[in-house]
């Protein structure tokens, strides 16, 4: 079996953080190859020294048996390496076919940029995705008007336009939908078919377990095992990575008939149009279907982000209206986005004020005391099990999933009457996942009304009362009962009811 | 007749610059009771020289027929000055000198100014001492006319010893600074060389440091200022280079365009183009016949002078 | 119409919308406006601030800023003349004055360049310093304005060739240079640096070259600026082109470029450049009082800037 | 590693507490100060004496006002940059002159008249920025050319006042324990900033903005009105430094302000704000402010050609800035 990538000893070291310890990933050529671990174990640092984005601190990496030492991005892309990004590496800017092309573009006779060659290019890379993508994804589409989704299939499409003989995807499914999803697997494998190597990092296992031929393991920053896949289970996977985590049942479904405490009348607004919902106090509602179906939009209008152009909001009965988030949060709702970078990071400030961020007008305090917050704050993020050395820190020495587990923390801390979750799981791992959904259903037993939106199916059947199924941003149909699984929820989502 | 004369200012930083348009539209104005009507037409704008060009040739386009410009540059207009001399257009330059030969300079001789007051100082020193100079811009061509006049005086004394020459670019605030680090590093100063509005902002600095009985520094003409000296007794003098200068290239160029010739001999200076006024003198025997010449004038107003149409008619045939 | 201002670039549509206006306007108060004479000495006038603006969009498109622009022209103005003068006024001369200003500012942008893309300092200070750096060497080379340029240089500069203006051709050539840069890969990648640093580099986009490029650019079009300044005013002058680094961020801006980077292009800063020249002329020849033009010339500068971005949000 | 949580930031052990106070931009500002006291000492004994150190300081204080609205500007990210504090100064002085006019009584008036016209001025550039969305830099740009315009309207036939003498000694003459009332006023003023930005609401909205506005909105800050407040305080605080400065030189002239308009963005980015937002403090750009007057006097008692003291300055500039003032590096 040939080697693609074999790293050995590899570490890093941010200042004072021990990023990775001990990383070593063995990948033979031609497979698709799991790297998995909790939130921070260094799987993203690992992938990043691979693709030359960070120097690694010690260690050795050999690409297809030589000895490299990549000293840019580039180098690494001309050793045939290209990597997903977590984060994306877009230019929100530059429009899709020229972000896929970025520093390759296609070239006339002249040197000038062949705009029509790139054009065609870019459009038959996007059609491999098909009927699976909006309209929205045209080549000339400006990536700032694209939504997370299709901001993530670009990524995937700017890898594959490198040709590259390694691959490392990380966390490239985490805001797909499953048909989006079913035709990136197709790639993956038509790519493994030419001999293509793919690393595949993901925190749903269902994935991991349907697509890849071996696993490695990583925890604290250290690798830990290496398997195949055909040799374990999920629940073995899921002990080495995170130890023993507490996997709910399947949430009894919610009875009874309270006055709603939220209820939404024919509201339209950017990608919905005249959706009705209404949500009892404790209750779990689901927003499904497809990914883009106007499901974050319903969320982000209700929050007073974009504005609602038609339609009413009743609040346990009284009429409200919501024009600005600071206005919602008077009314006691609370939103947690999924888009870590754009909505949520407070980029080189304190994990602590990152955690204070929404309490500040929620409790509408001129005084911000440290001493009186702090420890409520800590107590929050430690009820979502979040690592982090000292709230003092910089946010950004925490990795993806430690950030979000912030995020959602601040804003249980404003104790909302409403919880509004835009996909709030991405790019969190099983046992967080596990810890969120706890408390959200603790929350709903206090009487919290939720409104959930996620990309990944089984959250919303494994957790909600009832889904609300979207298509082309109106609802069509909405699940509950007997009606609540998986075969329904995927019909509906196609536009059958 | 009738005449249309453009006035050009390039910067419009000070109170100095606004009251020498006002005495030229208030000259223009005059014209009147002889029969003449002088139009003029104002541009004024904090630019630089190229932007300074750009008003020229906005009056050039317009028609004008003679422009009058305190210029911001001695060089840069020579190209400029050409194109309106070809077009008929009288140009006068006035404050502040250029070079070009297709212009007339009306105004002070800036070496000449520096050297009175100069020359007072070295006086009042007795001859000797230590002392220091603070200039406006380096590189802008009147400081610099100024800074070879002083040291031209000085140089003839050779106990005067000029320890330090700073820049405090025509701000008062920065004068006063400059003074202020200039007295704490030459605790032994007699005299201080130093021009226009950063003359009251040094003296503030020495008054502050109570060194006012011990040092003699040149002044400036604002009314504020004076009211200072005269009340603090300072010993101090101050050639006056007067905002009215640009009135009285405008009577020159009234004058001009009435078809009068120049006097054969009556350019000089560097460039050979320039009528030089007299600069008048403070000092302080006559400083409170100057503070009598301001009552009621606002604190910013500056002694003046300007040629009348009949004294300007000395420089023609 | 709706779909037209959406496409590419709004603000570039805008900025030739309110240069027309003030053309028609300045047309109406300014008689004379449109003779070939009239408009070639306006183009003289506007020309240095349109060449730096065009430098300075590169820049900024990389998501930095130059500061020094002025300064950069001022040294180069110096040295080419200092040049001239000292190899006597043959067309030698003149050449090899110009080749060595033009040096001079590659000089001056690799400088801000390797301070900023290698040394990684902060750009806007950083040019504020060097610019301090290149003036007090302008002031080294030529303590106060004076030396006079050879006749042919600024006669050629303001006459014609092939009965064409020669500032015609210098604006026709801009344009060109601008069109071509445009669909070069070149400027896409500018654009990459400028909208998200680290996903450029994340792409394998040389940053540092491409910033240091970007600073070269500018200070090369300063040099070129400077040098029609030198047919403008035939002479050397240490405190030249002071208002040029200002001035030509206002440009940028008012062609449509974002200043933080990542969106927007020359053309519209050409544009920009001509209408900020073209308010001074209106204000002059509307006839208003002189204490009331730099106050009225702020206010249409703001009014054209809150114009644009309103009805580039439409 | 998830309990313990409230460990705070004095729980470092000194070594790590040593490289970091290394790093800080603020004591190499101070070190900085102290290098310039030494070699001006050196170069001409005297500069380092306690009473120019005095008079430095209040030079200083005159930068360091106005340099904390600009301070909090540049906090507030979104490119929040504030051209027009020169042109308000001087507008704040001219405004106080001709209230005051020589008269104590007419001080705390004037005060007020300053700061309220230049608070104006200032949330007009606010709402420029934000409602209009014009860049800032462009806005105080053309901000700066109104209110210098408008000087030179308002200044005519008007007799610009001159300071009350009350108001000169406060600036000039000492006042407790020999050192004049600018200072403590400058001192009330660092302590309010720092208290400002680190515990009100106020402050944490200002940083909020600065690292992501987006994020801001979203927990319901209110973006808009603080980034009008925040242009609004700098005006005001422009317009104070016009009081002050016109107590410093004893009347007003339209341009006084000019020489602070850059000088204030240095000493904040010296001080270790960065100008992309979001990060710093006032109390570095307090030792900012002292370094960039600092290096301005030692220059002026050094005998050199202007050009070299150009160079020098500019040098000394890229100094200061490189040793901390860096960008994050692409690849780490
Ligand atoms: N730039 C940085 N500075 C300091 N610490 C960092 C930096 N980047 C990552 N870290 C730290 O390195 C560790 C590993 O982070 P990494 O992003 O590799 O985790 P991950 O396995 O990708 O996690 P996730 O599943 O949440 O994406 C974390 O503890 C994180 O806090
Ligand atoms: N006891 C504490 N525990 C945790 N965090 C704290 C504590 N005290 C302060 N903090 C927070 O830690 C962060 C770092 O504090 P620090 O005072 O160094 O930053 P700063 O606000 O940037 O100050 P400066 O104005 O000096 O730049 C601040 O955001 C502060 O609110
Ligand atoms: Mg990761
Ligand atoms: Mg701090």
């Amino acid at each position: 079996m040939n080697m693609a990538i074999e790293a050995k000893s590899l570490t890093k070291t941010f200042g004072s953080v021990r990023a990775l310890t001990e990383g070593r990933l063995r990948v033979a050529e031609g497979e698709i190859h799991a790297l998995l671990g909790a939130n921070g174990c260094g799987k993203s640092t690992l992938s990043k020294i691979i693709a030359g984005t960070h120097a690694p601190s010690s260690g050795s990496l050999r690409i297809n048996g030589q000895e490299v030492s990549f000293a840019s991005p580039r180098a690494a892309e001309d050793a045939g390496v290209a990597l997903f990004y977590q984060e994306l590496s877009l230019i929100p800017q530059l429009s899709v076919e020229a972000n896929i092309f970025l520093g390759r573009e296609p070239r006339t006779a002249v040197g000038a940029i062949d705009r029509k060659a790139m054009r065609a290019m870019a459009q038959k890379l996007i059609d491999r995705f098909g009927e699976a993508v909006g309209p929205g994804l045209r080549p000339e589409a400006r990536v700032s008007d694209l939504q997370p989704g299709e901001r993530q299939i670009v990524e995937i499409l700017k890898v594959y336009a490198k040709n590259p003989r390694i691959v490392i995807m990380d966390e490239a499914t985490a805001a797909l939908d499953s048909r989006q999803v079913a035709v990136f697997f197709d790639f993956l494998r038509e790519k493994r078919g030419e001999g293509v190597s793919t690393v595949f990092i993901s925190h749903r296992l269902a994935e991991v377990f349907a697509i890849c031929d071996r696993i490695t393991v990583m925890r604290n920053g250290e690798t830990v095992a290496e398997m195949t896949v055909a040799d374990t289970t999920q629940e073995e996977v899921v002990r080495m990575m995170v130890g023993d985590i507490h996997r709910p049942q399947k949430r009894a479904a919610k009875t009874g008939t309270a006055t709603p405490i939220f209820e939404v009348r024919n509201i339209t607004g950017a990608r919905f149009h005249d959706v009705s919902l209404s949500l009892a106090p404790g209750e779990i509602l689901g927003l499904g279907g497809l990914q883009g179906q106007g499901q974050s939009a319903l969320l982000r209008g209700l929050f007073g982000i974009t504005p609602l152009t038609a339609g009413t909001l009743h609040l346990e009965g009284r009429a409200c209206r919501m024009r600005r988030p600071a206005q919602a949060m008077a009314e006691g709702l609370a939103y947690v986005s999924g888009d870590r970078v754009s909505d949520s990071v407070l980029q080189g400030r304190s994990i602590y004020e990152n955690l204070l961020a929404a309490l500040v007008m929620r409790e509408g305090k001129l005084w911000l005391s440290p001493r009186q917050m702090a420890p409520r704050l800590s107590a929050e993020a430690a009820s979502l099990k979040t690592k982090y050395a000292q709230l003092s820190d910089a946010i950004n020495t925490l990795s993806g999933g430690n950030q979000q587990k912030v995020f959602i923390a601040r804003w249980l801390a404003t104790q909302p009457r409403i919880l509004l979750l835009d996909d709030p799981t991405k790019g969190i791992d099983l046992g967080a996942k596990a810890d969120l959904f706890a408390l959200i259903r603790d929350l709903a037993d206090k009487g919290v009304g939720i409104i959930l939106y996620s990309s990944e199916e089984s959250e919303l059947l494994d957790n909600c009362d009832r889904i609300a199924v979207f298509n082309g941003g109106a609802v069509v149909t909405e699940l509950s009962g007997a009606t609540l699984d998986s075969f329904h929820l995927t019909r509906a989502a196609f536009g059958e009811s | 007749d009738t005449f249309k004369i453009g006035l050009s200012n390039g910067w419009v930083g000070s109170e100095w610059r606004t009251q020498m348009i006002e005495e030229a539209q208030a000259a223009a104005a005059a014209w009147a009771d002889e029969g003449t009507t002088v139009e003029v037409v104002v541009q004024s704008a904090n630019v630089d020289a190229q932007g300074q060009i750009g008003q020229v040739r906005n009056f050039i386009n317009q028609g004008v027929d003679a422009i009058i410009i305190n210029a911001n540059s001695p060089t840069a207009f020579s190209p400029i000055f050409a194109q309106a001399a070809a077009r008929g257009i009288l140009v006068i330059a006035t404050d502040a000198e250029v070079s070009s030969q297709d212009a007339i300079y009306v105004g002070i001789d800036h070496k000449e100014w520096a050297m009175q007051s100069a020359k007072w100082l070295a006086e009042t020193l007795e001859g000797k001492g230590n002392i220091v100079a603070i200039n406006g811009v380096a590189g802008h061509p009147a400081n610099e006319m100024r800074v070879a006049g002083y040291r031209e005086v000085f140089a003839e004394y050779p106990d005067i010893h000029v320890l330090n020459e700073a820049n405090a670019n025509w701000d008062q605030a920065q004068g006063q600074q400059v003074m202020q680090n200039l007295l704490a590093t030459y605790p032994d100063l007699q005299g201080v060389w130093v021009q226009d509005g950063m003359a009251a902002g040094a003296w503030r600095a020495i008054m502050a440091a109570e060194k006012k009985d011990d040092i003699a520094a040149t002044g400036e003409i604002r009314k504020d200022f004076m009211t200072v000296w005269s009340e603090e007794n300072l010993t101090s003098g101050a050639s006056v280079n007067p905002p009215g200068v640009m009135a009285s290239a405008l009577n020159v160029a009234v004058l001009k365009l009435q078809g009068r010739e120049f006097k054969d001999d009556i350019f000089t200076g560097t460039y050979g183009n320039a009528i030089y006024l007299p600069i008048p003198f403070v000092s302080n025997e006559n400083l409170a016949e100057k503070l009598s010449e301001a009552e009621g004038k606002p604190g910013y107003w500056s002694v003046t002078a300007a040629i009348s149409p009949e004294e300007a008619a000395a420089f023609f045939k | 119409m709706r779909a037209l201002l959406k496409m590419e670039r709004p603000a570039w549509l805008l900025a030739a919308a309110a240069l027309v206006v003030l053309v028609v306007i300045n047309g109406l108060v300014q008689k004379g406006f449109f003779a070939p004479m009239v408009l070639q000495s306006n183009l003289t006038t506007f020309l240095p601030l349109v060449l730096v603006a065009i430098g300075q969009t590169y820049v900024i498109l990389a998501g930095d800023i130059d500061l020094s622009v002025g300064a950069v022209a001022a040294l180069v103005n110096v040295i080419t003349v200092s040049v001239m003068a000292a190899l006597g006024g043959s067309a030698g001369a003149i050449a090899a004055g110009m080749a060595a200003g033009i040096l001079v500012a590659v000089a001056c942008g690799l400088l801000n360049g390797l301070l900023i893309a290698v040394l990684r300092l902060q750009p806007m200070v950083t040019t504020f310093g060097t610019g301090i750096i290149f003036s007090a060497l302008a002031l080294w080379v030529l303590p106060q304005a004076g030396l006079v340029v050879p006749d042919a240089y600024w006669s050629t500069y303001g006459g014609a060739i092939l009965d064409v203006p020669t500032v015609l051709w210098i604006l026709l050539l801009a344009g060109l240079f601008v069109f071509v840069l445009a669909r070069l890969p070149f400027q896409s990648w500018l654009k990459a640096v400028g909208g998200n640093r680290s996903g450029a580099f994340q792409s394998g986009l040389p940053l540092t070259g491409i910033r240091i490029k970007a600073f070269v650019l500018s200070a090369i079009f300063a040099g070129l600026a400077a040098l029609c300044l030198t047919g403008e005013t035939a002479t050397g002058d240490p405190l030249m082109g002071q208002s040029l680094g200002m001035g030509s961020i206002s440009a940028v801006a008012l062609g449509g470029t974002l200043l933080s980077g990542g969106v927007g292009g020359a053309m519209g800063s050409i544009l920009g450049a001509l209408l900020l020249g073209m308010i001074g002329n209106v204000i002059y020849f509307a006839g208003l009082p002189y204490e009331y033009q730099t106050l009225v010339q702020g206010l249409i500068v703001l009014a054209a800037l809150a114009g644009g971005v309103v009805l580039a949000r439409r | 590693m998830s309990d313990g949580l409230t460990s705070d930031i004095n729980a470092r052990p000194w070594q790590t507490k040593a490289l970091t106070l290394l790093r800080d931009p603020l004591t190499l500002a101070l070190l900085a100060i102290v290098v310039m006291l030494g070699i001006g000492e050196a170069l001409s004994p005297g500069f380092a004496r306690g009473d120019q150190i005095v008079r430095l300081l209040t030079v200083a204080a005159l930068l360091g006002i106005a340099a904390a609205g600009q301070n909090l500007v540049i906090l507030s990210g979104g490119a929040g940059i504030d051209l027009s504090v020169g042109a308000l100064i001087s507008f704040g002085a001219v405004v106080a002159g001709n209230v005051m006019n020589g008269a104590d009584a007419a001080i705390l008036p004037a005060i007020l008249a300053a700061i309220a016209v230049t608070f104006l001025f200032g949330c007009v550039n606010g709402i420029g920025v934000t409602v209009i969305r014009i860049p800032p830099i462009v806005m105080t740009l053309g901000m700066m050319a109104v209110v210098q315009g408008g000087l030179v309207v308002f200044s005519q036939g008007i007799p610009s006042g001159n300071a009350a003498p009350a108001l000169m000694n406060f600036i000039n003459k000492p006042m407790l324990f020999g050192l004049p009332g600018i200072l403590f006023a400058w001192l009330a003023l660092s302590i309010a900033m720092v208290i400002l930005l680190r515990r009100t609401s106020l402050g944490f909205a200002i940083y909020a903005i600065g690292a992501n506005e987006q994020a801001a909105r979203l927990v319901g800050l209110p973006v808009k009105t603080v980034r009008v407040l925040v242009f609004g305080l700098s005006g005001a605080l422009a317009g104070l430094t016009g009081v002050m400065v016109i107590g410093y030189t004893g009347n007003s002239f339209i341009s006084v302000g000019d020489q602070y308009m850059l000088p204030t963005i240095i000493a904040v980015v010296i001080g270790g704000t960065s100008l992309a937002g979001g990060s710093g403090g006032y109390v570095g750009t307090v030792a900012g402010a002292i370094a960039l007057v600092l290096l301005q006097s030692l220059l002026t008692t050094l005998h050199l050609e202007v050009w070299g003291r150009q160079l020098i300055f500019g040098a000394t500039l890229l100094v200061l800035l490189g040793m901390y003032g860096r960008q994050q590096a692409p690849r780490v």
